[in-house]
């Protein structure tokens, strides 16, 4: 047992935070940082910056941009980026498709797509949940047809995050439907958004943003060389890249950002002429948010450490589940902050109302979303319950 | 004793609830009522005038219908249940109350006669951008110059204060107390800037630079005049509430009815039902305390110390149903596009208008060393 | 709608408080409301009291000494006992076996059981739970098996609730093991505790106290003449009176005794000086624990008066499971107040522990009981989700 | 940074294991044992003093071991997976941890001598009827006449107070400030009345008058000193409870998997699963927390605030456990029969000892405003 980080992990926390701070665009960090919409082209800024210093891609085979990295060092390199306001890299890119072409394409798609993906040359969207498949992903029904050298696809996605933006879209669609279990049958593939035949239909949400999609399919038709990995195994290359989901989803370092703002706005904000920071129940709610996250972020670094063999420990649920009700409880502790000036939330120029305290509501609804995505806590309770407790 | 609605508050709400149907039956007609400015149907307030419910709470001299704390409760909870966007309880209760409650008679006549007929609308511009949950200003400072008053200052968030037509207007006075006055939508030095708030009503920056205002009533310190006014409104916005968290129970038990995940419906997930069963516990709760509060105010007891109560258990209720509300959905309660969302989103606006949990607990922490036991039917209630 | 009780209501509320004040020993209510160990002379003494006065069944037909009260007046009645730390009349007597008797027993079982129910001349108990049929009770295993002009009884219950006091048991006993339903086939038995066969063995609580018992049959034989109403109908009387169960359950008169105790307590523990109930955070806690005592008790208020047709209205469920919470956070809170004192549960003379201290956590212990018995949290929501709504 | 035990901590805990197992394995044996006084048993004090656990934090050149707060973490975690009733934080960490921090070497080689081999149990008196947590004295007055100190007060509840063969006492000096004093069992104007607490252990009240005492190390003020040893006693009942915690949830979860209702187990039914895997996650959080202030124990950064940061999160953890252990097991959970309630009956206990989840969220809330983001790998704490 050692408290300290080894002197080499200390320099390379040193390196990464005076990466982050100095090397990524201060202007792209105040947006994250205001919780203000990232842009594409923020986006891709910022993730050819990360690429070109070898940051986008870590985890990674060494052969195609990754760094051979302990666990510990992708947590500090994750945690110090998220404390610095950067954008992640995008997930869909180098946590999902990445990876699966890494450990299952053949050599002629790696060499196609994964520079291009660690670059952020193609932006990918996922295609996996469906209208009447949610938590229950293996109902699928989007199907694909061979004829000749293709696949037909036809059917529809939803929850296709960003994939407004999306250059290709990596696609679970069910290859055999007399498979005897749902989950077999099932297929990867990959293809353009602009490929005839793809529409995209943008979701609003409850703060108005758009970050989530429908696409439908009608009779796309998709190279068969564009099959990732076997036909009929697509169910395990989802497993593996849903495992990949869970890691890093705890944003201690984005949640701690929060709580350092929560402070700093409450010392702001005045009750009968005391900060409301001096308020000893307000100060006591900061507290206990605050310990319940150093709790968490100690039990990412044991789970960090107990994970070397690449697999996802079991108690990475307990990450997700609790990283989500803590980022939920840090955006709803800023709206209290806010408190009348809460509802404030589309005024412009000629308000007197903060900035931070205008999006604190929008970003509060927003994030009722992190218990539900990424295998909502539902989910996750179900996992602990099952593999862990053995129930 | 009696906790139950007489046949006409019974009509009442049928009536309420009709009109209201064919404004919002369908969550579609609220969005599209919401996206444009003023962000409510002047048709469906100039219906509501019609119905005589803008003027429910006044005097039968005034225009009003003489009508009960109970009655405009039945208006809120109906408002709540399909989020209508009207300022209802903005304009009738609080500005309304104001005038109401300290204005001369020919001020009463003017302003409620205005408003119970749908022609003009009040609001009570009185939150501070530097002050929280207040019954006295601070902002916004009143001089005396000559025969008249100005008004100098700013104040924000004012509900709807760019569509309205008159503005009720806290100041603080030179002795330090808090005044009232009036400021006509069209004064000179009033500028003010509107925008949408989150649950799709509107808000206003209003800016006062020597604007002439005219006191409310006979001038002097308003600030027990304001509390009060604060509580209707609290006890009012916790009926809405219980309307909203109604239905948002509502659609979440339909959805686990009907949603089917790994080849049944949700409500095979008891974990998911328990969570619904604990959602009905939170609404019955508030359901009672609202309703007790609207009876406190009707008699002649402690109507502050009954609002906080009311506005603590829906603050708790309202985050609990609205959250989980979302959470049962999955990501479809996310969205704008489905409308159990909307309703979280309302429920948490309500919490942050006049005072949220914390703040009415805190207020009902500082007296709860001089008494031993509550007891809701006696003193200071009854 | 009216806030106000009616005059002759508030008259009445003043004669039961005066009643229950003056009438009902002070040492017996004292016992009470220190929370300690309330023996058995002195609940037949206090029921008693209550029955020369009529105050013992008033939900009893009038006939057999009830008083035709409406459910408010009931509920006023049992409001003011609580407050009053009178101990109620015994459930297992006035709740239980008494109405059944009325509404099902024969006349001859009329006239022999019930003026002596109702005065504690017999102490009831129950024989329900079966050890391997907690809430699932349709499960029982007693049998009872005609032979001659006896039913002979052989089995196990266990949460026989003050067995150890009780003369005579009422019993369900499975008769025709052959049913087609596992609920048909159950039957109603009553007999002495006294009978031979009988064994009672008491359990042990956490708190030291012995309230339940297993109790055990071998051979007991039961004269034919002991059942109550129809062969294979047991089901349906045990309903009938779990029903009443929940009525008065949320025991919001003594919680509400406790809070005021609390904050008594509060009042003389000091914490660097100052008074606890000083402590905002303290203070607080006890307001919204206090509010949510007043919502449940007006919740009470509005379900009694929709209930007119005496049976129970489905959200007496939210009255049960409400509250046992709030009792259980009353416990609780006590516990805390007493602080480092709460250890010295067993301190007798010498120690200068006041007694409220000592009784805190095996009160706060024994008190995990009441979201357990009388239908367990879990039971409630249950019917909450399904008979309310529609889950 | 590394969480992992090493091999030799391995071959610790499994011989602490062992001991304890054949001592407590059946929970009916700490069931007789507790029954009786002292409480707890003499022959395991005496195999726990033979394996040298007794000594394990102290120099060896008083016969103690020179092991690590995470080698007594290791214990306290053992002792509290099957509730070993034996005052090891009471007499090692707390009592013999203020004579190795204060005694002088004389005292250090009596005292924590006959502690080591089990021969001389100490306690730490200290809480007083009339305070709440504090590290100072104020209700035993120290006064010295002649060559000697005296003490005159009372201190309760002293943990085994009737048992222990020697005290550390509290009293307040002259000059205001808290000092510290030996006392031996048999001193002259010491009464002791011994109890049994509600888990079983034991406290007494002690009665000083006139009572010869000796100052433990040079005397003076030693509040920083208590302060410091409570804060060890803190993070060591952190692991007792961690322990506990894992053996309640470790028994549920076998209870439901075993137990049926209704025709099936009760892991059929998903509404328990759930609650049994939000134990899951309070206990991996608790634990985290307090092997991380064990680290800083065993560091020179803040102990204090650490251990505080770990009684809130064991705090928290332990009665959401402790509760909802006895919740699913529905009855047979509130008797002393079975053995899951007296786990939670001990995590109730250890939540009082030395302050509760409010008392550590209080002082950990009058810092919040003094730094942005913790860094737990960081200042102030590595």
């Amino acid at each position: 047992m050692r408290l300290q980080l080894s002197p080499e992990l200390e320099a390379f926390r040193e390196e990464m935070r005076t990466f982050f701070t100095t090397q990524v665009p201060q202007e792209i960090r105040d947006t994250v940082a205001a919780h203000r919409h990232v842009t594409k082209e923020q986006y891709i800024a910022t993730q050819r910056v990360l690429n070109a210093a070898g940051l986008a891609v870590p985890h990674w085979p060494v052969e195609w941009g990754g760094r051979d990295w302990t666990p510990l060092q992708r947590h500090i390199w994750r945690e110090e980026m998220q404390l610095a306001s950067v954008p992640e890299p995008l997930a869909f890119n180098t946590s999902m498709i990445g990876p699966v072409i890494a450990t299952f394409g053949n050599q002629e798609q790696k060499e196609r797509f994964l520079p291009a993906t660690a670059n952020l040359d193609i932006w990918w969207c996922q295609g996996f949940s469906e209208p009447d498949a949610g938590s229950d992903l293996a109902s699928l029904r989007t199907t694909a047809v061979r004829d000749g050298d293709d696949w037909v696809v036809n059917g529809q996605k939803t929850w296709t995050t960003l994939g407004q933006h999306a250059d290709w879209i990596f696609c679970l669609v069910r290859t055999d439907p007399t498979a005897e279990k749902k989950q077999r049958g099932i297929s990867l593939l990959v293809f353009p958004m602009d490929s005839p035949g793809v529409t995209l239909r943008p979701i609003e949400l409850l703060d108005g943003s758009f970050e989530v999609n429908e696409v439908f399919f009608e009779d796309v038709r998709v190279p068969a060389e564009n099959l990732i990995g076997e036909e009929n195994r697509g169910w395990d290359y989802a497993k593996f890249l849903l495992g990949n989901e869970r890691v890093g989803i705890a944003r201690i370092g984005s949640t701690k950002r929060m709580l350092a703002q929560a402070k700093q706005h409450a010392r702001e904000i005045t009750v009968d002429g005391r900060p409301l920071l001096d308020d000893p129940r307000m100060a006591a709610r900061i507290a206990e948010i605050e310990n319940d996250l150093v709790a968490l972020e100690l039990t990412a670094l044991r789970v960090v450490a107990n994970s070397a063999d690449g697999k996802p420990h079991p108690a990475s649920s307990v990450l997700k589940l609790r990283g989500s009700e803590l980022q939920q409880a840090a955006t709803e502790l800023l709206v209290d902050i806010a408190g009348p000036l809460s509802v404030a939330s589309f005024a412009e120029k000629g308000s007197d109302v903060p900035e931070w305290a205008r999006v604190a509501t929008p970003h509060f609804l927003n994030y009722r979303k992190v218990s539900i995505y990424g295998g909502s806590n539902e989910v996750q309770r179900t996992i602990i319950a099952g593999s862990i407790l053995g129930l | 004793m009696d906790f139950n609605y007489d046949s006409e508050q019974n009509d009442l709400r049928e009536a309420v609830a009709g009109l209201l149907a064919r404004a919002y039956g369908d969550s579609e007609q609220r969005r599209t009522v919401v996206a444009i400015d003023p962000g409510f149907d002047e048709k469906t307030w100039s219906r509501l005038a019609e119905m005589g419910l803008l003027g429910l709470p006044f005097a039968e001299e005034h225009g009003g219908m003489g009508a009960g704390p109970v009655e405009v409760a039945i208006v809120a909870e109906e408002i709540g249940r399909v989020l209508a966007p009207e300022p209802y309880i903005e304009a009738v209760v609080l500005a309304g109350g104001l005038v109401s409650a300290v204005g001369t008679d020919a001020q009463k006549g003017e302003l409620l006669g205005g408003l119970t007929e749908g022609t003009t609308i009040p609001t009570f511009a009185h939150a501070e951008p530097g002050t929280r949950w207040t019954p006295s200003a601070s902002g916004v400072t009143a001089t005396q110059s000559g025969g008249g008053w100005t008004l100098t200052g700013v104040k924000e968030p004012v509900p709807h204060g760019a569509r309205a037509d008159v503005l009720i207007v806290s100041a603080v006075l030179a002795d330090g107390g808090t005044g009232l006055f009036v400021v006509r939508g069209d004064a000179t030095g009033l500028a003010r800037t509107g925008y949408r708030n989150h649950d799709g009503t509107r808000s206003a920056n209003v800016r006062f630079e020597d604007t002439p205002a005219e006191p409310l009533g006979n001038g002097g310190d308003q600030t027990a005049a304001i509390e009060r006014a604060l509580a209707e409104a609290r006890i009012a916005y916790s009926h809405e509430a219980v309307g909203a968290m109604d239905t948002a129970l509502r659609t979440t038990a339909e959805y686990l009815r009907t949603r089917k995940q790994f080849g049944v419906t949700l409500n095979k997930f008891q974990a998911l039902t328990f969570r619904a069963a604990d959602m009905y516990v939170s609404l019955e709760l508030a359901r009672s305390t609202a309703l007790w509060a609207s009876m406190v105010q009707g008699g002649t007891g402690d109507v502050v110390a009954a609002a906080d109560r009311a506005r603590l258990q829906t603050s708790r209720a309202g985050r609990h149903i609205g959250k989980e509300a979302i959470q049962l959905h999955g990501g479809i309660g996310v969205t704008a596009e489905y409308k159990v969302g909307h309703y979280t989103s309302r429920l948490t606006a309500i919490d942050h208008l006049l005072g949220d949990g914390d703040f009415a607990a805190d207020r009902l922490a500082r007296d709860v060393a001089s008494y031993q036991t509550v007891d809701p039917l006696g003193a200071p209630y009854a």
